[in-house]
C-alpha cells in the first residue's frame, strides 16, 4: 500500500490550514456527524439564500482526510447554486465508491481530484466523505424549512 | 502438541499462532499489536472447534444419545474449566453469554430489575462503552441516577470523593483493567467499601483475566463479566461469573428453551443459575474452544504470562518515550499497569497514524476505543493504542517505535 | 470442495459430514436423526472457521489495519449472504445475535417497549419455549394480555377464531414450522389479517429457513428470526431480519460497544441499524461459518433440498405407520409439513425409547422439546421425535423403523 | 451399551406396577420436581408422625427408570424411621454418582439393587434420583412445618 497515493500534498495542505473552519451565522441549518469507527465528529451549519449556498461553516476533529475533504468541499460550494453542490456531492461519492476506477472533471472538482488516490482505501471512504455528507443533510434541512417558512 | 513451559519461550509460544506469519508485502510478517481489540487464536484452540463440530456435535442438554452426550459432557467440562481458571467455588457459578457486553447486560437487567427515582448506581469515566450504556439504559427505565469515578492526572481511578459510595448506592460496576490507560484498579477495596453500604459489585473483567492471575474470591466481588476472544478464545462468547447465592436470588433476564423448569400456558417457573440465564442453544462449541484457551494459558501459567507482559510493557513504555512529540495518556510506569498503551502524536491524527503503521503492516487500533467520555475526559478526541499479549517480542516493539518516528517524519516532512 | 449440484445426490452430500461415518460400535455408523435440535457441519463450513482464525482474525468495523479490514470484509460478506439467502431487500436488514432465542427476545423488548394494559400479543400453543416465554415476560412486565392460536385436532393452527386477531392486538408471533407437528404454518394469511389490524408480525423461522426456500419479502412480515446452528452453521449465532423501516424506528435492547452513536456522560444516541442491536463484539467468525453454510445450501439449491426432504418425509410416515403401537402427533401426510416427527409408543416412555435407540446408535430427542404447552394440549407429557435433514437416507428411516419395532419387543416380551 | 444391563426385570415389573402411587391425604409437605431435560415431573407427598414416615404417596409420569425408582424408594421408607430413609437416600446417591464402582446392600435396599447398572449411563442417574430427592425435599419441609407447629 503506498501511503504517497492516498495522502497528496493538497490533502496535507487543506489539513493544515482548513478554509472556512469555525462555526458562524447565520445558518438555517446545523447538523453533526459521526464517524463511529474513528470517533471522529463534525458540527456543520449551511446558509442558504433561495438555492444558492451562501455560506457553510463547520467545527470538526478529524484525520487529514475528513478535514482536507471538508475544507475542499467548502470551496466548491460556496457560492454556487445548492443544485450544484449536491451534484457535485452525487459525483464525488460515485468517484469514492469507485475504488479508483472512477474519475473526476479536474475543471469542475479542483483540489478535489487528489481524492481519487483515497479511492483505493475503503477504510477512509467514509473519512472522506463525512463533510460532503454532512453538507448534503445540512442543506436537505435547510431547503424544508424555507418550505416550512413559505 | 502441548504448549510451551516456564521458561517463558516467546519463540515457541508465537508457533501455536500461524496467523503471526502472515505477511502483509513478501517477505515482510505484520506485527500484531491490537490484542486489546481482539486476541489472535492458537492452532490447539482452532483444532479443537473443529474436532468437536466434525466428531461430537450435538445439542446439549437435552440430547439423548451418544453424541449428545458428548457434546453436554465437553460443554459442561469447559465450564468447570472456566470455573477453575478463575477460582470460582463451583462451576454452576459460571454463565456463558454471546460477549462481555451481553453479560454486563444481563446484570444490568437482574441487579436492576427493582431500582427507582433515589437509588443510585456507580461507574466510572474510564470504563468501556460495554459498562456505560447498560447503566445508562437502566438509570433511563428506572429513575435511578448514574454517578461516576473520576480518574486523577496520572490515569488512576480518583478515590478520593468518599461520600461517592453511599448509603444509596445499590450498584458499583467498575473495570479492573483499563482498555485505555493500562490502569489496574484496585477492585477489592472498591468492593470493600461497596459491600460497607449493601451495594452490589460488578466487574468488568475483560481486560484483567486474559493477562492476570485471576481469583474471584480473592477480589471479593459479586458478578465479574469477561470475554472470550480476548484471552485466545472464539468470538461469540462471553462469561459471567456470581456468587451463587446471588445468582440464585436473581430473576431471569432472556426467556426461552433451557432456562425454565415449567411453561405452563398461564405463566413459567424458572431453572436454577447457570441454566436460568443461558435461553435456548448456548455458544456450546465457542465453550468447547474457550476451554481449550484456558488450558493453553494454563500450561504456560498465568504468573508467567504476566510476568512476560510486565517485561514487554516496560520495554514499550521505555521505547515510546523517545518518539517525538508522543504523550501516553495513563500511567508512565508498569506499577499496576496492564499492555493497553495509548498515546497521542501532535498534530497527527491516529487515524493517519494508523494508516502509516498499516502500510509496514503494523495493526494497531485508533479512534476512542469504545471509551468516549474518558477521552473528553482526558480533552483528547481520540488516540492511538498498541497492546500486547504473550505472542508478542521486544523486536515488534522496535518495530513499532521505528515506524512511529517515520510517521512524524512523513508528516512533518510535508 | 464445492458442494454437489441437482440432481440430489445423498451419498456425495454425506461424504462432506464426516461425522456421519462415526461408529457407535466397531463397524457400525451411527444414525443421526435429530437435526431439528442441531444439524450436523459439513467439512467446508469448519474449514471456513478454522481459516478465518488462522489468516484473517482480528476485530471488526473498528480495526485499521489489514486484518481488520479483511475481518470486516468477511463478516458484513455473511450479512450480505445471509441477506441474499432470505430475499432481504438490503443487508442492513440482517442483525446477528446469539442464537434464535436471543433474536426473540431482542423482538420482544423492543416492540413491546410501548406496550400497556388492554393490548393484546398473539402468539399459539405450538410454540417453541423461546416464543413463548419472551412473551409472557413481556405481558408481565407491562400488563398486556398474552392470547393463544390453538391447534387443529389434525395438528394444524386453528385459525378458526376470527377474533383473536382484533384492533387491541399488537404483535402476532407463530412459527413458520412447527418443531414438533412439522406443520407449516400459513404465515402469509395470518400477517395480512395481523397487518389489517396495524399488528406487528414476528415468525419464529427457526424451523423454516434451514428447510424450506425462504422469501421474508413474499412472506410479508415485520420480523423473522433463526438459527444458524440448525442450518449447518455454527453455535452462538442467531439471526433477526427485519423490515428497515421498522428497524430503524426501533429502540436498542442491548447497551455497549458499537451500538452508539455518540456516548456522553450526560446520555447517548445510538447507532443505524443494524449496528444498533450488535452490542459489543459480534460473533464475527460464527457469521462466517453462517456464510459457509448458505453458499453449501445454495449450490445444492433450497428447492432440491425441500423437494428432498418431502420425498423422505414420505417416506419415514409410511415407515412409521407399520410400527404398532406408535402414534404420530402432527399431520399423518406430508402435505405442508416439515421434518419433524413425534410420537408416542403406547405404554413406553420417549426416554426409554431413546435409550433404546441409542443403543443402536440412532440419534432420536425424547421430551417435550421446548414445547410443554403443546404437549399438554395434546394430552401428552412428552413424546419421541426423529427429524430428517438433506444428509439422511431412506436406509436411516429403514434403520429406525427396524430399532423401534424392537424396541417395542424388548418392553413387551419382558 | 447393553440396554439388559440397565433394565432389569425387577425394574420393568415396578413400572408396570408401581407401589404407593396416587396422591392421598394426610400429608404435611407436598413437592413438585421436575427434570427438565426430558420433562419428567413429579408431586410427591409425605406424612410423618414425630421421626416416622408414616405414607409416602405420589403421582407422576415419567420414564421407566424414574417410576420404578420412585416405587421401590417408597417400599424402602414407608413404616420406618425418617433418618433411615434419608440415609438410605444418601447411600443410594453415592451408589448412582459411583460409575458402577460402588455396591448397595441387598439385605437393606432389595430391589433397589437392580439400579446398579443405570449407575453407568449418566444420563440416567438425574431419572433414578428423582423419586428420592423429591422425597427428602418433601420429609425436609415437614419436619420444618413440625418444628413451626411446637
Ligand atoms: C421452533 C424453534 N424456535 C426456537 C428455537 C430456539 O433456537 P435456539 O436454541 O437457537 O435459540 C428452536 C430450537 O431449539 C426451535 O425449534
Ligand atoms: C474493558 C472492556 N469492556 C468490555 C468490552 C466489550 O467486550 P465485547 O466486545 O466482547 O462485548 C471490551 C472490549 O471490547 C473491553 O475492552
Amino acid at each position: 500500500m503506498d501511503v504517497n497515493a492516498l495522502y497528496q500534498d493538497i490533502i496535507l495542505e487543506h489539513y493544515r490550514a482548513k478554509s472556512n473552519s469555525g462555526l458562524r451565522e447565520p445558518y438555517q441549518a446545523e447538523v453533526h456527524h459521526v464517524n463511529p469507527s474513528c470517533g471522529d465528529e463534525l458540527t456543520l451549519r449551511v446558509n442558504l439564500d433561495g438555492d444558492q449556498v451562501v455560506d457553510v461553516s463547520y467545527l470538526g476533529e478529524g484525520c487529514s482526510i475528513s478535514q482536507a475533504s471538508t475544507s475542499i468541499m467548502t470551496e466548491l460550494v460556496i457560492g454556487h447554486g445548492l443544485a450544484h453542490g449536491l451534484e457535485l456531492y452525487e459525483e464525488f461519492k460515485e468517484m469514492m465508491h469507485g475504488q479508483g476506477k472512477v474519475e473526476l472533471d479536474e475543471d469542475r472538482f479542483e483540489d478535489a481530484i487528489a481524492f481519487h488516490g483515497v479511492a483505493k482505501f475503503p477504510a477512509r471512504v467514509k473519512c472522506a466523505l463525512l463533510g460532503w455528507s454532512a453538507f448534503a443533510d445540512a442543506a436537505h434541512q435547510a431547503t424544508e424549512g424555507q418550505g416550512a417558512d413559505r | 502438541m502441548t504448549p510451551v513451559a516456564a521458561p517463558f519461550d516467546v519463540a515457541r509460544v508465537r508457533e501455536d499462532f500461524p496467523i503471526l506469519a502472515r505477511e502483509y508485502a513478501p517477505g515482510k510478517p505484520i506485527t500484531y499489536l491490537d490484542s486489546g481489540n481482539t486476541s489472535q487464536k492458537p492452532r490447539q484452540v482452532v483444532d479443537a472447534i473443529a474436532d468437536h463440530y466434525l466428531q461430537h456435535n450435538a445439542n446439549v442438554a437435552r440430547a439423548m444419545h451418544l453424541l449428545g452426550a458428548e457434546a453436554t459432557e465437553a460443554y459442561e467440562n469447559a465450564r468447570a474449566k472456566v470455573a477453575g481458571f478463575i477460582g470460582a467455588n463451583r462451576p454452576e457459578e459460571v454463565v456463558f453469554v454471546g460477549n462481555a457486553s451481553a453479560g454486563l447486560n444481563l446484570a444490568a437487567h437482574t441487579l436492576g430489575a427493582g431500582l427507582g427515582p433515589g437509588d443510585e448506581i456507580v461507574i466510572s469515566v474510564m470504563e468501556h462503552h460495554s459498562n456505560i450504556v447498560p447503566w445508562q439504559m437502566l438509570a433511563e427505565r428506572t429513575g435511578a441516577t448514574l454517578r461516576w469515578f473520576d480518574i486523577t492526572d496520572e490515569g488512576r481511578l480518583d478515590l478520593s470523593d468518599e461520600s461517592l459510595i453511599n448509603e444509596r448506592t445499590k450498584i458499583v460496576s467498575v473495570t479492573w483493567v483499563s482498555n485505555v490507560l493500562g490502569t489496574v484498579n484496585p477492585i477489592a477495596g472498591i468492593a470493600e467499601r461497596a459491600h460497607a453500604f449493601g451495594a452490589t459489585v460488578v466487574v468488568d473483567a475483560s481486560q484483567g483475566v486474559p493477562h492476570l492471575p485471576t481469583d474471584v474470591s480473592a477480589l471479593g466481588v459479586d458478578l465479574f463479566v469477561f470475554t472470550s476472544h480476548k484471552m485466545l478464545g472464539p468470538t461469540g462468547l462471553g462469561v459471567v461469573w456470581g456468587r451463587y447465592d446471588l445468582l440464585a436470588e436473581l430473576p431471569p433476564f432472556l426467556g426461552g428453551g433451557e432456562m425454565i423448569e415449567v411453561v405452563r400456558m398461564t405463566g413459567s417457573t424458572y431453572a436454577a443459575p447457570p441454566a436460568r440465564f443461558e435461553a435456548g442453544t448456548p455458544p456450546i462449541v465457542q465453550a468447547v474452544g474457550l476451554g481449550a484457551a484456558v488450558d493453553y494459558l494454563s500450561a504456560i501459567g498465568m504468573p508467567a504470562i504476566a510476568e512476560r507482559e510486565h517485561q514487554l510493557v516496560e520495554y514499550a513504555l521505555a521505547g515510546l518515550a523517545t518518539v517525538p512529540g508522543l504523550r501516553l495518556l495513563g500511567p508512565t510506569t508498569s506499577h499496576n499497569r496492564g499492555g493497553a498503551l495509548a498515546f497521542r502524536i501532535d498534530d497527527i491524527h491516529p487515524h493517519d497514524v494508523s494508516q502509516l503503521l498499516d502500510s509496514r503492516g503494523i495493526a494497531i487500533r485508533g479512534g476512542h476505543h469504545c471509551a468516549r467520555p474518558l477521552h473528553e475526559r482526558l480533552g483528547v478526541q481520540s488516540s492511538s493504542r498498541a497492546s500486547v499479549y504473550l505472542y508478542n517480542t521486544e523486536a515488534e516493539i522496535d518495530t513499532l517505535v521505528d515506524a512511529l518516528n517515520w510517521t512524524t517524519d512523513f508528516f512533518k516532512g510535508r
